[in-house]
């Protein structure tokens, strides 16, 4: 399927990845793990005050992390947002990690240099998101720019939510790249909320999907929720990006369901939001296509939340132990050790 | 009954709103949500969407919007979600709002809030305190009030100010100090410094949370005979350099403490000063107690041991009054 | 005629404006003016070293201003970009304080406090810039909100080059804007260049114009040589605005006719392109039309060029004997006075 | 043949593209133009388009894509066309650039050149001497030559370098100062300050513009039987804080000076490491010759008595003799 802007309907999760189950099963077992990781911080380690300061969790929109990241090929360079915790699960970080970064411990990603979704792995080519939003995009840019630079057939994707498109950093990022032609899939998960701000408080336009055409990129929109449907959607984006056509722009229309963050219970949401969007949970959503096809049995599905459990137990048990970091280690590493 | 920091700043914007119309708010999530802290909880049923006013996540829009509503005489209050996202929008503070006035004689009276400061396990993006990036910014004014009572005072006076204030709140502070507060209106004039202690060994010089690390350390010092005369800056920009020099020149020796971190900070200015216009008087080096020279740290033991405390003023206090 | 997106061909100038030959007129006076102004500026004074610093001069634009300049009512705030000299003489800002603001002289706009374009006046409601491109964007959207917080039907005007869509500050004023649906005329002089860099290394869309869909306002392009097509364009945005119907986008296809500025000769710029616009000259352009439709004689339009060049003679003349400002100054202004 | 300091950067930047065909420029008008300044001038032709990027005009995508690119193991040069445009792209360098080293172990190989300063009729927006905010933002390494030797020297250094360099050049020293260079490859060393002429009576520790003006000064005085010392910081951060007290023990007062405006800036840091750090050997007041606190005028007359120059730094270098 051809590239196609805004206006078009949602992209239907009909192609190849719909024949196949063992794609499904992956994605499935990485939904289920992103969920039960983040419940477990954001509705308990939380809770119990075992995590201090800002919790974001991905809960209904782990469809487009997954999705997305499942296309990402090993080499390409990964620009997470704050609900993405998918990619880091992709790309090979143990839950384990996870648990001590938000606890602030040395096992942590970060070894509790910052905290939350604030960290990143330039080995694992996944790189850490500061706070302020879309500043990522001009450096994604950059990272995009490098790989047209050394003539290599790597693609940089980077993430964000709907409200990071009002930032200046957005506009300039993605203009740069435009110009420069260079492979950026650009992922918007739009899940209708910047914090407490509705969508008409932020943009006057239907869709994040039509800022595409000021860049001259191709964007598209596609159910955020499906996780089939967004990984055929990434496809066709990196596949863009790779033949040298420039960046490509995907919308992913979601839900937030969860407040901006732990401590925000998300008033400001109307109810019927609420159940609208608990209907098209993305977990749900995929099993029941994988059960209707018959390329799993409930009792297969089962056995994956079951598994997940005692994997995420286990990590937990194991974060706990983690050591916190020494304050002897406060100024190390802030510059190169040589060289300072 | 005794109000917060935090109360206090709201009473003030809600009184001078009430006094002026063309006082209005704009931020990010301070309508219906209230504000990342609830500073403006209320504000949206009682002023209207008109005058409290979510915008898009573009720091550099919401000042710059500021800076041109008050062309069209209008005085914008803007709310920096945490004094971190200042930087997004830096330009229009310090080339944009900064200059207006000396280069072509046109004012520009707004007021930036900006709730700044570590303590609360922010980590690296929501614990920082950028005040003096603002000090050297001639044009600006800039306050960091340490006390509900100063905090509604200045906030009224920055409102009324013809010039851009940069307004940094706290945010530790928001709910741990109250005291009761006048009933009726007042202001605290900007540029004037306050005598928070009167002491005769050493005066310390501070602003913001470590005023009241200062104080602690006061407490503990006394039993030891070492007496603190804390000065409490309240205005960064411009700095009431006579209340500082006229208490070193009582006590001969000055602590500088603030809690951003040390290289470059307000306290090298102010202690450059002291050196300058009263060495005579000194009878010991102008010592500084700030964080060290690197990102505030999300961990616990981490951020215990980068930001500044009573224990360390303490510490230089003592190692001071030897000399 | 109805605001049209970007796809739609240049508006003709065929409106009520092409009827109404005192229009033409002063416009063709304004025109001539700011000419003979710049071309002082930029190939007598400067040359003879007599202005110092950065020149630039809106040669081969001039339509661009005067034509949205007309369109603006005294109470409209303008924000000029540094091109639009001709706003300011549309304002009542004399000839003899722009050169004397040129020469750093007190009878300049800024007292020698500023240079060159960067001036402006609150009491005529013209802005100055700063040299940060775009800057005035967001500002101009504070002022356009104003407007509305103050229900009363003013207009804002900013205008800005090609190059200054490029900058966050672009994209975050005109998105807030467009979220609070204020009254904004924005207007963009595309003369195909940003200092050296042409229009393909700045974006990668045909048209400036093509970036109003993603904010959900009309824009439109027009010809920027033709001054009474430019004033119809301005007319319908402004009409727009005041309506309550929120900003409107001009893109206005023009050349700069010079180097970027004083100390650059344009070498980058093919021969063939100076050439074809110099073709299109506004001026002349204009006094066709006037002839062909015997609105003037020629002798009449002799006569306004010859009366502009008496008064800017003597204006410099005026702007020479301006004192410069006594260093006692220096300090004077930073903050005002009575509050420090 | 003697080279200017233009073209000592142009000579660095030059060497180290041949060396490493990591190293790339990225910028506004450096390409087919040559830079505002010239300072690229054919060098798309010797690299290519790929090495020579012109960007538009966005300096929060220029900063941002070099950090980028650094990730992916190029090693970018970015070019900010005056340093007044630096704020446009404050953000990307204070939280991005600076902080990923300490936040999760993600060196920042990035060099940004700005020039900077005022004395050619600039005005407000193309004089501006910003080091002071990124002095004050640990993670950065920040520079600012005086000589053709040394910016030659230590633009190489800093594209070697593996952590983010400001790197401020002088404009009005670009083709002002010249002077004979080796011909082989050499280095100048990131944080070490260089005397720069050795003296009896006063240590003036300076940089950049005001290191010419502090020599204009010393000749000067000499007549006058003061003989001054004077130390070129080169670097600001890490400050060579051994060198500058070295000085200040041997002659026992010190006068800083900097173009900068005054309230905030890097000379406050300077006086406050001197008093803390050699109080006892100090006979007089730490002083400092700056711009005074305000924008920069553009009026010849006004810049003239705006920016500090060899007349003020005698007058208070005499001033301080006297103690
Ligand atoms: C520049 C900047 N301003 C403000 C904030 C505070 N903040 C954190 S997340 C957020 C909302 C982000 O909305 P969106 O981009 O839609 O992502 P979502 O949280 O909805 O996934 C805000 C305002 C920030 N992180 N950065
Ligand atoms: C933020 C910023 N970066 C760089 C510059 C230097 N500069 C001045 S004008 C200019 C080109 C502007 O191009 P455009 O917006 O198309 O306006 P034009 O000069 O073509 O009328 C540049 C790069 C600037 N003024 N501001
Ligand atoms: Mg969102
Ligand atoms: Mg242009």
């Amino acid at each position: 399927m051809a590239a196609v802007n805004s206006l078009t309907p949602l992209a239907p999760a009909e192609a190849d990845s719909a024949a196949d189950p063992a794609l499904a099963r992956r994605a499935l077992r990485y939904l289920v793990l992103m969920r039960e990781v983040e419940d477990r911080i954001e509705r308990k380690l939380y809770r119990q005050g075992k995590i201090l300061g800002g919790v974001y969790v991905g809960r209904g929109q782990e469809a487009i992390c997954v999705g997305a990241g499942l296309v990402a090929e090993p080499d390409d360079m990964l620009f997470p947002c704050h609900r993405d915790l998918g990619l880091f699960l992709i790309r090979g970080v143990q839950p384990r990690q996870i648990f001590a970064q938000y606890m602030g411990r040395t096992g942590g990603l970060t070894r509790g240099r910052d905290g939350n979704m604030h960290m990143g792995d330039l080995n694992l080519k996944i790189i850490a998101i500061i706070s302020a939003m879309a500043a990522s995009v001009p450096v994604a840019a950059g990272a995009a720019f490098a790989c047209k630079y050394k003539g290599n057939k790597e693609a940089v994707f980077v993430f964000f939510g709907d409200g990071a498109t009002s930032r200046g950093d957005w506009h300039e990022g993605i203009n740069l790249a435009s110009v420069q032609k260079t492979p950026l899939v650009l992922i918007c998960n739009n899940n209708q909320y910047a914090y407490s701000t509705p969508l008409d408080k932020q943009m006057a336009c239907a869709n994040v999907a039509d800022r595409g055409p000021g860049y001259g990129i191709p964007s598209e929109i596609v159910d955020g929720n499906d996780v089939l449907a967004v990984y055929e959607a990434t496809r066709r984006a990196a596949a863009h990006a790779r033949e040298g056509l420039g960046p490509y722009l995907i919308e992913c229309k979601t839900f937030r369901m969860t407040g901006h963050s732990a401590h925000d219970a998300g008033s400001y949401v109307p109810d019927h939001m609420w159940k609208e969007w608990a209907e098209k949970d993305p977990i749900q959503r995929l099993q029941r296509v994988m059960l209707d096809r018959e390329w799993v049995a409930q009792e297969e599905i089962d056995e994956i939340h079951a598994s997940v459990r005692i994997e995420v137990d286990a990590a937990i048990e194991w974060a706990e132990q983690s050591p916190y970091p020494d304050p002897s280690e406060l100024l190390d590493n802030v510059y190169e050790p040589e060289s300072r | 009954m005794s109000t917060t920091y935090l109360e206090a700043i709201r009473e003030g914007l809600i009184e001078e709103m009430d006094r002026d119309p063309n006082v209005f708010l704009l931020g990010e999530d301070i309508g219906i949500y209230g504000g990342a802290f609830k500073m403006t909880a209320g504000m949206l049923d009682r002023f209207g969407e008109q005058r409290v006013v979510d915008t898009p996540i573009s720091e550099s829009a919401i000042i710059g919007a500021a800076i041109g509503a008050s062309f069209a005489g209008l005085r914008p209050v803007a709310e920096i979600q945490f004094s971190d996202f200042i930087s997004c929008g830096f330009d229009q503070i310090v080339n944009y709002a900064a200059k207006c006035r000396y280069r072509w004689n046109a004012p520009v009276p707004i007021v930036v809030r900006a709730p700044s400061g570590g303590g609360i396990h922010g980590g690296p993006y929501h614990s920082q305190n950028p005040e003096a990036w603002f000090v050297h910014t001639p044009g600006l004014k800039v306050i960091a009030p340490a006390t509900a009572y100063d905090a509604k005072g200045l906030i009224k006076s920055a409102i009324r100010d013809n010039d851009p204030v940069i307004f940094f709140e706290h945010k530790a502070l928001y709910r741990r100090i109250k005291e009761d507060l006048p009933t009726g209106e007042y202001t605290v004039p900007i540029g004037k410094a306050r005598l928070h202690r009167e002491g005769r060994h050493i005066s310390v010089i501070t602003y913001g949370s470590m005023v009241h690390a200062a104080a602690e350390a006061a407490d503990q010092l006394n039993a030891e005979g070492i007496s603190l005369e804390i000065i409490d800056l309240r205005t960064l920009l411009p700095l009431d350099e006579d209340t500082i020099l006229a208490s070193v020149r009582k006590t001969s020796k000055a602590l500088i403490a603030h809690e951003a971190c040390m290289t470059g900070g307000v306290g090298g200015e102010i202690a450059a000063r002291i050196t300058e216009k009263v060495f005579e008087y000194l009878d010991g080096p102008v010592v500084r107690v700030t964080a060290p020279d690197c990102p505030v740290p999300y961990s616990p033991p981490l951020e215990e041991a980068f930001l500044p405390n009573a224990a360390k003023i303490v510490e230089k206090a003592r190692w001071l009054a030897k000399f």
